[in-house]
This record gives C-alpha cells, structure tokens and sequence, in this order.
C-alpha cells in the first residue's frame, strides 16, 4: 500500500465519527448507486516508488533517440541548446514549482515579477512593446494570433504561408474548424513563399510567415508588410527566438503579432513539451491580447509590486466573450526562459544565434559536398537549419546514421506527410532531410557526422 | 590607526542608491522590494560559458545577409551568475507555494505532488528526447504514453484518448470540436452548446471557439442542474452539454442519470469537464455515467505541481464511437506486421504505416517495434505541435502506479472526508449555501458575516494569508454570493484542517475595517492596487519611464 | 441553507492547539514559530516506501538473538511526506545564505560557488561509488584525486599532498603530526609551536592535540608577527610555527622571508594555515615563501558551499623532504609495472602492490589501471575513514578547471579589489586599527564608535542583518577590541559593496540604545537568549519537559 | 575566460582609481617582490563549464565500481541504502547548502532547527541523553570519544576490539601519536573480541567496542560493560544506526559514549565522502563534548528559539584548552540525516533494518552453500554484513565478479593490509571477503549474485 496520504485509520474513524458516518463508502450518499463503481479500478495494485521508478527508469533507457546516446542535428522547432546547471537548479526552485497561478498577488510577487521580467525580454525579442505571460506552445501562439488579427480586421479569411510548422499549420486547421476561419495556404518555391496574386475567398484579415520559416530559409519580410498594408492585414510572424540573437525583429519589419516557440530558451527537448508558447503584440491590440498580463503597480505602502492585469480579456471574467479559453499556461517555462535569458545576458544570446549560424553553415557546406546531397531550398538564405534533397530515403539514411551514434535530422515526409503539402513536393518530402546544427555541436562532431552521412549516402 | 575623527577624505563613489544584489529583499530580513534583472544589470557582465566547438569564428556578416542582420544586440539584462541566482532565489522567498503550506485554493485541487515525479521528468532517457525521432528509437516513450492513456481511459471508464491537449481549456476545445465533428459525420448542424450558470469560465470560452453558442442553464436550489430547465432547452440545435461533476459547488448531480439520457435522447453528446476528478477516482466513471467525452487536469488530479500557473496537461478520452475522430497521431501498439492494435481509432492511417515501414527499417537494429504512431481515420487533426506536454505526461504515469488502482479510491475518499470535515467543522462560522454532504470541495459564503459586519470573502481571502494558508478561490461559483470556495485536498492533515478552521473561526469574530479590512500586513507587499494596473498598464519595463 | 445563526452544533475536535503542518512559519507570512518535527508527528503516519524485494520475511526473532534484540522501535517523527517537505521548506525560508545576498563573514570566504560543481557532486558515476571497491574499478576517481593533487601543489608551491583531511582543523593536525614524525626521524624530541596572537581559535587546539604545546608570540604596530618577540622564543624547543598569510588582520606578513630563514635556522618548520588563500592565488604561493606544510580550505578558497557548517576539505601539501611523511594511502599514477611513479612519497607500499596485482588481474577486462593506491614509506597514517570527502575534491577540481591559472589569479585580485575598495569606502565612518592596505579582507573597529554612542561591534552586526547583509565575523581577531571583520570576496559586485558601505554609515549614525540596540526586528526571531541556553540546557526534544 | 567575477574592466579602472592605485598589481605591494609569481600558475587556461562538464563525466564514466552499474554487496561502513528523491530534494535547498555555520542565530533558524532535531533522532538512535551537531565521520568520532574517555578518566590506556573497522583503528593510531594514547588493540576469536586478561600499561581509561562490528558480529556489550566496571573505565561503543533499529541502543547496554558513521543515514556511497560521524554521551560528559551542540532558547519576545550553545567547549574560545580542535563539521550531512529519518520514520527504520538482516541471513545462506565457501566468525551471531572464506583470494573472486555485473564486497586485506590484524591472520585477510545486503537488493539480485559466485568460485 503505497501512497501519499497523512490520514492514520483512526483519524478516518474519528472524522467520520465527527460527521455521523458509518463508513467511507457514505461519503458517496449523492452518487447514485447504480453509478457506483463495484470490484474498483482495473488497474495494478499500488508499487513502492522505488519499483516505479526502476519501471520508468527501464522506458527511458529504450529510448535510443535520447540527445544522451545519439548526437543530435535534430531540430524542426526543438533544439538541443545548452542548458546550464544554474538555470535548472533556480527553475526548479519549489516555490517556483508547486505555487498556483498568481491569484493572490501579496504572496505571489516571486511569480509575477519573474513574469514581468520574461514579458519584457520577449517583448524585447519580438521587437513589440507587448508580450504576454506565455501560452502552450508555437503553434497555440499562432492560432491565437491569427484569431487576434480576425477579431481586429473583422475577416476571416488567413494567409499562412506553409514555411509556417506543417505541424503548426495542422493546429491551425484543426482550430478553424471552429471559429471557421478561412486557411489559405500559400505555398513554398525554393524556401520562399508565393502569395496569392489575387484575393480568391476574400482579401485576408491576417498574413502569416516564419522567420526563419521552418526549412531555415530568411524570407522577404519586406513583401509581406507590403502585402498587408495593400490588404489592411494584421501582419504575423512566427520567429525563433534564438535566431533573434542576430536576426532583425518581427517588430522591426513591421509586424503586429510575432508568435514563437520558447523551447529553446532553456526547456530540454522533452519529447516535445512541455514547451512555450511566446506571444507578443503591438499597442492597439492589447485589449485583445490572450492569456495572462502582469502589470506593475504599487502597494497599500507605495511600494512596487506586480500583478495580473487587463483580467477583463479572460475566460473568468469574460466567459464566452473572453479573447481567449486560455487559463494554465506555461508559467514554469516563461520563468526558465526568464532565467535562461538573464544566464545569456546580450552578449551571450549573440553568440549562440551566431554559433549556430556558424555550425549551420560548417555543416551545411560540408554536407552539399557528399555525393548526390543538394540543398532543397536553392541557394534561400538559411540560419538555424537547412532542409538536404537526399539520396536515399530520407527515413533509411536516419535509420543509418542512427546506427553511427547520430540523430541525422528530421524527415520531412515525418513532417508533411507521406503526400509533402505546399512546403515540399511528395518525392521531396520522401527524399528531404532538415538539419539542425547548435552551439552544442562541436567541429568534431559534425566531422564525424559527415563522414558517417558520407557512408549512409554511398551504401 | 586610522580613526573617524579623520573623517570621510573620500566622496562616495555613487550618486543614488546602487543596487546590484543587497539581499535586503529577502523576506527573511524585511520586505523590501527585490529590485528588477535590468535595474540589477552592468554592462560587460555575464553569467554564460558556452562549450569549446572549434567551428570556424565566420562574423555575422558572413553569415547573415544584411537585410535581415540586426545592427544591435537584443539589450537582455547583463549580470553574473552570482547575482542571477540572488535575484531568483530572493524571489522564490516572495512566493507562497504548496511545499510551504496549505493551499485550499476551490476547484485547483493543489494536493502535494511527490518528488518522485520530478525525478522521472528528469530521467535523461525521458527529458532528452527529441519529439522529431523516429519510433524505433523512441519505444520508451510510446509504451509511457500507451500505458498512461489506457491507465486513464480506465480511469474515467472511456474507450480511447489523445493526450496531446497542453490544459483543460485545450481539452475542452478539443473536446468541442470532437462533437462538432461527430455532428458533422451524421450529417446535422448543430449550433448550441449547453452549460450550466455554475460552470468555469473555461466552459463558455471554449464554447465559443468550438463555433457553438452558449446556452446556460440554471442551477436548482440543491445546487444541482435545474432537471426542467435543461428538459426545456434540449432541441435538435443543441450539440451537447458540458458538465463537471462534481460540480463547481463541490456537489454530485444527482440526476446524472436523467440528464445523460435527456441530452442522449435529444441527439446531443456529455462533455465531461475533468476537473473536479479528484473526488470520484475509483469510485464512479463518467464513462458509466453517460458521458461521451472526457477531459482531465493531469496538473490536478495527477500530482503535477502547478508551476505557478502552468505548464499541465489536459487528454481528453472519449467513448467508442468518437475514437475515429480523435486528434492524431496518436500512440498505439503495433502488431506482428506493423499495423496498429485496433482500439476503435488507430486504423492504419498515412503516418502508422509510414512509422512501420521505418520501424521494420530500424528493425535490423533496433528489434521489432511493438509502439507506433497511428493517426485516427476520421481525425479532427493535431490540437499540439507535438505529442502533448509529455513530461507532465510521465508524471502522471508515475503517480498513477505509485498509487495503483487502491490508492487513487483512497485519494478520492480522503478528499471528500477531508472536505465534509471541514464543512460541517466550519458549520455555523460562515454559510453553507447548499447545506448537503459535499464531495472534495465546500462552498461557504460570507454573506451573513458581511451583513453582520461588513467583512467580506475579500478580505477573509487576505486575512489567511497572515495565518500562514492561502486562500481559498474566491467570488466563484459566481451564482453563490460572497463565495468562499475551499478544496483541502487529501494530502492535508486533519491537524492542519483543524488550525485552517481555527484561524477562519477567529477571523470571523474579528470586527470589521480592523485587522480583518487591512489584511495582510505580514507579506512581502500589502494589498495592491490592481485598478491602477489597469489603468496606467506597465506590462514590461521599458513601459515603466 | 445554512447560515451561522443555526450555531456551532459541533465542538471543535482538538482541546489545545493540534499543530500539523500549518504553514505559518513561512517568513514570507509572518514570523510564526516552525513546530519541531516531533510535534508534526502522529502515530501511523508514514512517508518511507521501500523497494519490492521478495526475500523471505523473516521475523525479528528469527534474525536476532533476543539478548541483542530491542524491545520497541526507535521512536522518531512519524509525518506524511507533505509534512516533511512543507517542515524542511519552511526551515530553509527561516535560513539566510550566500544565494541570498552577501555574506561578508570574515575569515569564512563566503564566496558564491558555481552551480555546476553540484552538478558534478550528483554525477552517478562519482557520488554512488562505493570507496573500497577496487582500483581497477574506479580509475576515473583516482585520476580525479591525483589531478586535484598536482594542482594543489602547484597553486601552493609544494611538492606533495594528502586529500584526506576533512576540514581546515583537520589538516592542521595532519599538518602537526607531519612536524612531529619529522622531528623524530631526526631523533628531535621537540614540545612548543609558536603562534601569533592573531591566530584562529584551531590553530593553538591542533597543536595541543598535536602534544605540544603553544607559544604565542605578539603583533606589532603593524599588525604583522613581531620579529624580535619571535627570535626570541626560537630555540631548540621548537617544532615550527603556525602562521597564516596574509594573517587573520587581513594583512601579508611582510617579514616572512625572515621569519622562515629565522624557523628553518632554528631546526624549526614553517606550518601555513590555507584559510586565507584566496587572496594570493596566483601571485604568491606558500612554498615560495619558505613553509613547509600547508593546509586548504577547499570550502573557503575552492567553492565548495559550506553547507551551514560543512562538510569541508583540508588537504596538505608539503614540502619533497616531508612527502615521505604524508598520511595514505595516497592515490597516485601507476608505471607500466604497476608500480607508483615517484613523486618523493609513494614508494611502493604494501597497498599499491596489492592494488597493481589487482590491478593485472583486471586489466584482462578492465585495461591497464594507469592510477592506483600507494602507501607512503614512513607515513603517518590514515587521518580519515576513507579517502576524504571525495565530492567536495570533485567539485575543487572542477572549480580549479573552469577557472583556470588565469582565472585563479583574478579571482585573489578582485578579491582583494573589494576588500581595499571597502576599506576606504569606510574608511572615517568605522576604525582602521591597522591602516594600511589589506588583502582579502579588512578589519575594522567599533571603538570609537562604542566610545561615542556605545554601540558595540556587536550591534553592528545585528543591525546589517536587518539591511538584508549577513554579519561580519565579530570580535576576532582577539587583539582588536570590537572588531569588525569584513571579507567581501570576488564574488560581490561594486554595487553590492556600495550598498553595504551605505548601509554601515546609516548604522553608524544611528544613535545608541535605539535602532540599533534592539535590532534585528524584521528577522524570523529577535536576539536569542544564549546564556539561557547554556544555563538551562535543552539540546534534544527530549530534555524540553 | 571564464569565471564567476562580476567586475567589468570599467568597474576595475573605476576602483583602482579610488583607491589611487595604478594596476591590480599594486594591490600585493605588501608582498615581497622577490616572492611573487612570475610568469603565474603553470596550470592549463580555464575552460568554460560546459567542456570541464564534459571532461568530469568522462572521469565518472570511467568508474565501473559504480553502483549504477555493478549491483553493490560492499559495505564496511558504506552502504548502498535507499535515499529517495523527496531527501535528495529537501536537502539541496540552497538556504540549507549555501549557508555558513550558525553564527548569527537570527537569520540561521532553519539550520539551527534541524540540527536539534538531528541531534535529539541521534540521541534516540544511540540511546543516550545528548548528541552533538556531528563530526566529520565514524574514525574521527570515534577518536573524539576516545580523547573524551581519557580526559575524563585522566588514563590514556584505550583498549580497543579489533572488530571496529580497522581504518577507524588506524586513524586512532594515527591521533595517538598525538596525544600519546596508549591503544592496546584487542583480537577477535571467531568474530567475538578477546579482552585483555590483565592490564599491562595500566588499566584503560577507555575500552571501545564495535555494534555490529565491522564483521558483522553481534558482541556481548553485557561483558564489556562489566570490564569498564571492573577498570572503572569509559565505555564506547561504535554502532551502526541502521541496524539499531532491530538492536539494543548501545545506551541500554551501558555504554557512555556511543560513536558511528552516518553515511547510511541519507548520504550516498560518496568515494568515501562527505560521510557522517555521530556522537553521542551521557549527560555528566557534557562539558567534555567535542564538535558543536544545538540548544533551545527563546528570543527577545519569548519565541522558542535555538543557538549554539556550551560554545566554552570550542576551539574558537577555549584555543589551547578546547576540547577538540573541530570548526567545520558535516551539518549538511546531519540535516540530510534528519531528514532521511523524518522520511523512515518509527517504522521505516525498524523496517529498513529488518530487510538489512533477512537479505543478509538469504544471501549468506545460499554462499556458504556453495563449495569451498565458510564463514570467518564461525557461529557468531550477524546482522548488517559478514565475513566469508573464499577458496581462491578473494581479490581474485571481486575481479571475476565484477566482470559478471557485481560488487562482490570487499577484501579484508585491502581494510587490514595484507598482513591481517588483530582481527583476522594474514590467509583470512587474503581470503576473506566482506558481503553486506542492504533494502535495495532484491531476492532476483541475491540469486544470480549467487549464481555468479558460484561460477567464480569453480572457475
Ligand atoms: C472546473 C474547471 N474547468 C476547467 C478548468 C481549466 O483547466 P486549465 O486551467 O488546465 O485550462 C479549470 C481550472 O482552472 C477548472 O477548475
Ligand atoms: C584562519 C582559519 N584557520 C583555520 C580554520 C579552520 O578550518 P575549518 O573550519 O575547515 O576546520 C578557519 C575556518 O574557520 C580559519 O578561518
């Protein structure tokens, strides 16, 4: 009997006592009898922690994939950056990691100003005067911005440009079914998007893109602010904050909403969450703004403290009408990335977007050089990650390569679907390969993979 | 020997008052304010190290075409690692949190969550694993993730699950969106979604998003859903219902039986708000009592800490006949040949077989693949990026097991004895709105305390705060005037039940605009002015000049 | 409903306060008094869960002969889990520390230490190996040892060390018993050791427990040991002489060739106590200056917490002629035959040629073992259970790693920087008894200030607790009447010294009696009554009644 | 460059000017010239965290001994126990990590707090009135408890049982050089400690004991006891404080003086260190207390509060006339013990100890069943761990067994030198090994220990 309960028997006997109950069983007077669950769960009798951690222990070692055993030049949104033991050892702070939303400000200021600070710094990298105190991931962010940028043009109709995740595109889709937006998306030529020329369902209330898109390519940002300004679109960008370190802003182009995925901000791979979603927005949007806002204010005494503000826009206040359903967040993962942008500080947040840039480019290089392996996106500007043409099935050279101590990088097809979508064709979809490369990776780890690649190819 | 009678030869080096890490904010020695990472920042300073790679030093401009190369650095806070770890452990000194005491926050379910689980979300083989690899080399995680999605589809008594919704709320929508498609397949247009006046916020905003109206309907005066009343809005617009139950109020609705069959007869689906689970596991399923769509708050009911706000996890199961239409792809056990175990919803589908093929590739080396992905034939699609918060996912497994089928019923009732114990101790201090057993939480009400002395539930919620507990929620559910919403939870201790009773006891014989109005005196900041927050919004610190 | 008019119908469950686990101990709400975990206990309560392990359960009686058997179990603390963790979460809120904010405790080195070395500390690979498994088995940590040990020698200038020592006292005594078995080897029956009046309080206790016993020889004007008064006391007599440098005043003992000629003419040797180090790394080493033997504090210099009191590490490197001395078994490099490479201690002892024929028999699965154990020829022995504490040596090494000789080097000036820059910051608020440059640290006065308004050193301290400062180090050095012992380290920034500056004139200018003597107010309690404790001793829970 | 300076070069410049300084240099003005490093330390540059991370795990992986890796039957006063994460957890608090001794009791509650519960469960464990706040291990506790028997009888003749280990018998030849003891080392027959019949040096102010010994023997204390009557000396006892949850407290044996290791407490295997050295004594040796003691009292409004008390005892006071020489101790260590017993609790204790002794009756069952394999203490009773005689060295059978995935246990020639001591002859140091069975081996773990010792021993 294993469990995490104070209650000694005689307590139970005396509380329900106290309560003029016979048994436990009467506490469920209301639940209808024949509701009641005879015989109790299906499930295995309750093990000691020790046996359930040996148990678990054993499902994490059958995981070959672990950025432990195979290098990793995975990345497709999640990257293998260093986290440093001082980040995790205050992230994992208890007060950090067992409080609640910040519901009662007076004993929550820890909370609420490492909020503060993580909505300035990304607001700073978004380039906007805005950021919000996180939501789920990239792609939520994204659905939520573009349903901003509806509520604040009055259309429906959404230009995506498919450099966006085809992973964040389908949460999209999923989504819109829904509010029922109309999803256009446009597709990719060369790692460069191709807008609409005309306006079939209507001229679009928002303009999506990626920066870098999800091959890693930099596309014109220009032509889009143009394009928004000719349609009257919110214009959003869906930007790495990491590649910020030396990219201009969303803001700086000119978008009104720059969404992103957190991850790289001190979250570990984590099989893919929890992550974080990062929101930020111009002036004029913020009473639409979803999820949760700390403000600064001051106390009884004058003193400054923090709290959430602008609540109005919830669901908790505003039910049906909020701008959003959010309530849980990603709290934990905005107070790491906090964290983990104090550890970087400005120069240290350069230099890993410029170290991965040069990884990037090492690798790149060297891989374009290996037989029959030619870049999928012509010669687009890329940072952060590059998307190969291959040989071989893209899936049989990670197999391979697996076999060599590398996780190669991610299939596209794994991505698309087996039918590629507007980024890539089928056969590119079967025969690409993106490639991420970190400040983590070292010349002599990339060597070896390009040699091992170098194999993979020519078996 | 120098002496002061020599007097300070020297001016002092700074104009004002410095900053840069005095400790003066630890609340262990006094309440002063913790000053910001930017007002703690120095130019040149740094806490980074980052790893010797010996990749050729390209400048930016060899890398970055010059359209898109920043001309300056993103201006971050500069400090060292000595003061980034002064800073934030100051700062967890400002923060209450469930491993410093009670935390009987209503419908929040904030029980301890054991370590243990901590230690498996940082299990390398779990918390290094890229979410991109491919299934032969991420058995481990996929057998985790079938295991915890049967453990729960049992749990709840549904028939298959998608554990890729990050919260609740995205639950609920997921949820929605399940009967919008349902709807949809046989053909209706369906356009209304009934909620009772007691439900979450969360509920109504969901609703919306799922492209449905809100119908509400009110509550009798057991606190239960009004029978006529729903009968009375039941029509061929309404897609379905959304119910927790529990209730908000903490109670069980009784004629769950009569509304499931009403909503089923009308052609309508139960939405099952999983919430407030915490107070039936083992002993009823809303599977058995007619729901056709479940979601759960792993962050609640599942021992995963709240994190100060998030991150959890919110599956949702549903029962057979949704199981096609489930987000995807969804984990599943592969056969001999590949082909994923029929459970209703992971029919071979583009990805599974994909998976297969791959997987049959890795074989050679990597062993038969017994998990893979399958993505359900009629699949509404991906409501994440990727598979779901999957660490908050392990959490939950490993509490799950720890606890096994006994000791969740023992969880169940524990919280529900707790809570009937702290009702009728607390009977006769402050009003009990709905004088009836309840399950893991109790409503009470200031109103008559208020009429008596002007004391309010604000200023009880803020009270306790000086007596050492958080407060309970507050103002919800918003049909209970004053409301004063208190879950104990079962890992509270009746000793820590009585002291809680005790200081609500002595607050409500505390007059008046006293202590009681200008509560708490004893945290790092007094009450704060939330209008002006509002008002003058500074959302980040370049707001502030 | 019911409303509190119906009356409390039930008396409350508990006669006197019930304790259990509220939180009211948290500083973050009030100053509220922490229950030992004796009165959070309850019978029946339990955290502990143990493996499953199927061995036969056999009874007590069955194992034990009843002669030996006890009667009824330990008692201890029975609490829940939650209990446990809210109890030791709400002591840590009531603790100050370095992550807290400065900690300008003088002769402590209450620097910040890097958080990686914890990482270090938990490696599985180095904290669960168990210390007598053989050589072949743990090469990894042998060439940690003897890595840290080459650097040790390096950084004081000797010739070899011991790692074993388990604090800075520790060593002192290895250090002596080094003296002694020198002296006997040459047929020298020596019974004094000098030391200064400055000396910390385990210089003179290690050499009494040494056997001999201690001369003390006064300080100058200067601050520094007195030359004649030394000369004087040398005789046959004596074994050596105990110095730290820069001494205890902060200051560098400028004669310090002369003393070593003086010592080394009298037969003497020279004993340097490490706990000062941090201002000299890099720029001059102990060996160099003429010492013989030389203890470290790796807790003070090397970045090892101090963990409220230790654990510590106090290696001493000697000189080539005392290497053969040193306690052991030493880890050492072994040569192609197994035997230890010379270094002037590790001949092959008994031990090491075990170990190398271990060693060979391994070697078929475990490879050549280029590190194992040696047994220096006239050694005096074991001075620890094991090895020492071996993760505060890994977490040296590491700190010594990532600084580097370069790095070192700055750490002692900027050390050194903030000591001086503080010094005449203050200089004309706070006494200077010796008013000349310091090193790491600066000794001030409060007497003229306690001449003035009669506030004593002590009162200072107090009151800094309040400004969010931990005290200086207070009535030590004993030859400075009210002193004030400020060691700011490398680790503060210039804006954390400024704060504390100001915060010492404001105190200074505070008047008597006021403030300042009843200070501190704003900490979890006042000024205790320690002569209470000592009077009325009350040292376990037990003694309470 | 890496390291954790906060001064910019500016900072720098800004300081020397105010102290009317050119260069850092002129900062050692006070340092002799000819004395000063030239050319600095000979020790490679500094490397960033990430790289000297990698270079330490390199170090670690190289040590198979590892009880990740070789299932652990060594003991000897170093057990493998379980330490669960809650433990691991509460003990890194950083307040309780970072923090110096409790010099300043106002701001050092939470220290001071826990050592008064550590002291009154090590008062309980030893079954005596007072515990102090630690000492650096078992040896130099043991040590102390000597020097505390000699003051207090004024005879420095120690008789000491060669069953206590014989590394805390070597460190006490070790000190005695210092103070001049005279250790008189008493053998064992078959486990069991042959007493002096007569006293040679003069009768022993001390007379130490171990319980269990490092054998795992059982020794009537009754027998000891009725010595230190007869010499009128101190009695000591080192015991173990697992196994005195199934055993007679060494207080209700009459003993004085009771010392142990810690390290099963809570602390991890550790290569040896940082361990823990319990003290305990009766109250009439209070003032003769080595190391530092906890006390309750109350502050200036009445609170219940704790300081350091008895300090007259200590060095930092006493100087020359101290008690012990000791300033640092091992508080984390003790707080970790603490909370290790909070977590085990009454039962948990007992229960740990009772699974120490049945895996160790089941597993020294099943080796003395195989062929050639007898015990070394005959009929002695055990508990915690015991001696075997192996047919070939046992150095050889810990080489072969280690290559079947176990920590076999340990060699008595590598505790007692090759020679043997008083406790064991030479042959039996070269064929004696040492096995101990803690909670954490499973009855699988034990069969196929077996099974391999089997082979090994056939080999
Ligand atoms: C009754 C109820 N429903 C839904 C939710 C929403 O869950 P989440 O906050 O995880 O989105 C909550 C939690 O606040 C709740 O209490
Ligand atoms: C000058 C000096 N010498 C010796 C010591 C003793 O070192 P430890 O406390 O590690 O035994 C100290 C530390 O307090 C010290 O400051």
């Amino acid at each position: 009997m294993s469990d995490y309960l104070p209650h000694t028997e005689e307590e139970v006997a005396d509380m329900l006592a106290f309560l003029g109950l016979a048994s436990l069983d009467d506490l469920f007077a209301s639940v209808p009898p024949s509701l009641r669950l005879a015989g109790g769960l299906a499930l295995p009798e309750g093990r000691p922690e020790p046996d359930v951690l040996d148990d678990l222990a054993g499902l994490a070692a059958a995981n070959p994939a672990s950025a432990g055993r195979l290098v990793c030049f995975a990345g497709g949104g999640a990257y293998d950056h260093e986290v440093p033991p001082v980040v995790r050892a205050l992230a994992g702070r208890a007060e950090f990691v067992t409080s609640y939303t910040p519901y009662q400000p007076e004993v929550a200021q820890g909370v609420l100003q490492a909020l503060f600070e993580f909505q300035t710094m990304a607001a700073r990298l978004a380039g906007l005067p805005l950021a919000n105190a996180s939501l789920y991931d990239g792609a939520s962010a994204l659905v939520e911005g573009v349903n901003l940028g509806v509520a604040a043009t009055g259309r429906g109709t959404v230009w995506v440009s498919s450099g966006i995740h085809p992973h964040w595109r389908a949460v999209l889709r999923t989504f819109a079914a829904g509010t029922g937006h109309q999803v256009v998306e446009a597709p990719l030529r060369l790692g460069q998007t191709a807008w609409p020329e005309r306006t079939g369902s209507g001229s679009p209330g928002v303009i999506a893109v990626g920066y870098p898109n999800y091959l890693g390519c930099l596309e014109d940002l220009g032509e889009v602010r143009r394009l928004c300004d000719r349609h009257g679109a919110v214009m959003l960008v869906a930007a790495d904050p990491v590649s910020a370190g030396i990219l201009r802003t969303g803001g700086e182009w000119g978008a009104e909403v720059v969404v992103g995925e957190g991850q790289p901000l001190g979250t570990p791979l984590s099989f893919g969450g929890p992550y974080l979603g990062l929101f930020a927005c111009a002036e004029r949007h913020v009473r639409r703004l979803p999820g949760r806002l700390v403000g600064e204010t001051v106390d009884a005494e004058g003193r400054r403290a923090y709290v959430t503000t602008l609540r109005a826009r919830e669901q908790d206040i505003r039910r049906e009408k909020a701008t959003s359903n959010v309530c849980t967040n990603q709290t934990l993962m905005a107070v790491t990335a906090a964290i983990q942008l104090g550890w970087l500080g400005t120069a240290g947040l350069s230099e890993v977007a410029l170290r991965c840039a040069r990884g990037t480019r090492y690798c790149r290089d060297a891989l374009l050089g290996l037989p029959g392996v030619s870049p999928l996106t012509g010669s687009t500007p890329v940072v952060r990650e590059f998307a190969l043409r291959t040989p071989v099935p893209a899936r049989v050279l990670v197999d391979r390569l697996a076999a060599e101590g590398f996780l190669a990088g991610l299939v596209l097809a794994d991505l698309t679907g087996e039918g590629g979508d507007g980024s890539v064709s089928a056969e590119e979809a079967e025969h690409g390969l993106l490639v991420a490369v970190t400040e983590r990776r070292t010349r002599t780890q990339i060597d070896a993979f390009v040699t091992a690649f170098d194999k993979a190819v020519r078996q | 020997m120098s002496s002061p009678d020599d007097g300070a030869r020297r001016a002092p080096l700074f104009a004002e008052d410095p900053g840069g890490g005095v400790a003066a904010s630890a609340p262990l020695v006094g309440d002063a304010a913790e000053p910001t990472l930017f007002e703690l920042s120095r130019p040149g300073r740094r806490s980074w190290q980052l790893r010797t790679t010996d990749v050729p030093a390209w400048g930016i401009d060899d890398l970055v075409p010059e359209a898109h190369r920043r001309t300056s650095p993103v201006p971050l806070a500069e400090v060292s690692e000595r003061d980034l770890v002064g800073h934030f452990t100051r700062l967890s000194h400002r923060q209450f949190a469930v491993d410093l005491g009670a935390y009987p926050l209503g419908s929040c379910t904030m029980k301890y969550n054991p370590k243990v689980c901590d230690t498996v979300a940082a299990l390398p083989g779990l918390a290094d694993v890229h979410p991109g690899a491919p299934g032969w080399l991420t058995q481990g995680w996929l057998e985790l993730l079938v295991r915890l999605e049967e453990a729960l589809c049992e749990i709840t008594g549904m028939a298959a699950a998608t554990l890729q919704p990050a919260a609740g709320a995205a639950g609920e929508l997921t949820g929605l969106l399940l009967m919008r498609a349902w709807h949809d397949a046989h053909g209706e247009r369906r356009t209304r979604v009934v909620i009772p006046d007691s439900a979450h916020g969360t509920n109504p905003a969901s609703v919306t998003l799922g492209g449905f109206e809100v119908t509400t309907v009110p509550s009798n005066e057991r606190g239960c859903v009004d029978m006529e009343a729903l009968r009375s809005v039941l029509d061929r617009d309404v897609a379905g219902i959304m119910l927790t139950n529990p209730n908000t109020l903490g109670l069980f609705e009784e004629e769950i039986e009569e509304m499931a069959d009403a909503v089923h007869r009308a052609g309508g689906l139960l939405y099952y708000d999983g919430a407030n689970l915490n107070a039936i596991l083992g002993v009823v399923r809303p599977g058995d009592m007619g729901f056709d769509i479940v979601h759960l708050n792993l962050h609640k009911t599942f021992a995963t800490p709240h994190g100060g706000g998030g991150p959890g996890a919110g599956p949702v199961a549903v029962s057979a006949r949704l199981a096609e239409f489930l987000p995807g792809p969804r984990p599943v056990r592969l056969r001999e040949d590949g082909a994923a175990e029929e459970d209703g919803a992971a029919e071979d589908g583009a990805r599974v077989a994909a998976e297969a093929r791959a997987d049959r590739a890795g074989e050679a080396r990597g062993g038969h693949a017994r998990y893979g992905w399958a993505m359900p034939p009629r699949s509404i699609g991906r409501v994440h990026g990727w598979h779901g918060n999957a660490l908050v996912l392990a959490r939950a497994l490993c509490y799950i097991e720890v606890n096994g089928g006994d000791g969740l019923r023992r969880v169940a009732e524990r919280a529900v004895l707790n809570a009937n114990w702290l009702r009728a101790r607390l009977a006769g201090v402050y009003d009990i709105p709905f004088d009836r057993p309840c399950m893991h939480e109790v409503v009470l009400a200031a109103s008559t305390l208020r009429k008596r002395s002007g004391v309010r539930a604000i200023d009880v919620a803020k009270r306790l705060l000086e007596e050492g507990f958080h407060s309970p929620t507050v103002y919800f559910p918003l049909i209970v005037d004053e409301a004063l919403m208190i879950e104990p939870t079962e890992t509270e201790s009746l000793q820590t039940l009585e002291a809680l009773a005790r200081a609500m006891e002595r607050i409500a014989g505390e007059a008046a605009g006293g202590e009681v109005g200008t509560a708490p005196r004893t945290t790092p900041v007094r009450r704060v002015d939330e209008a002006r927050a509002a008002r003058q919004l500074v959302a980040t610190f370049d707001a502030r000049r």
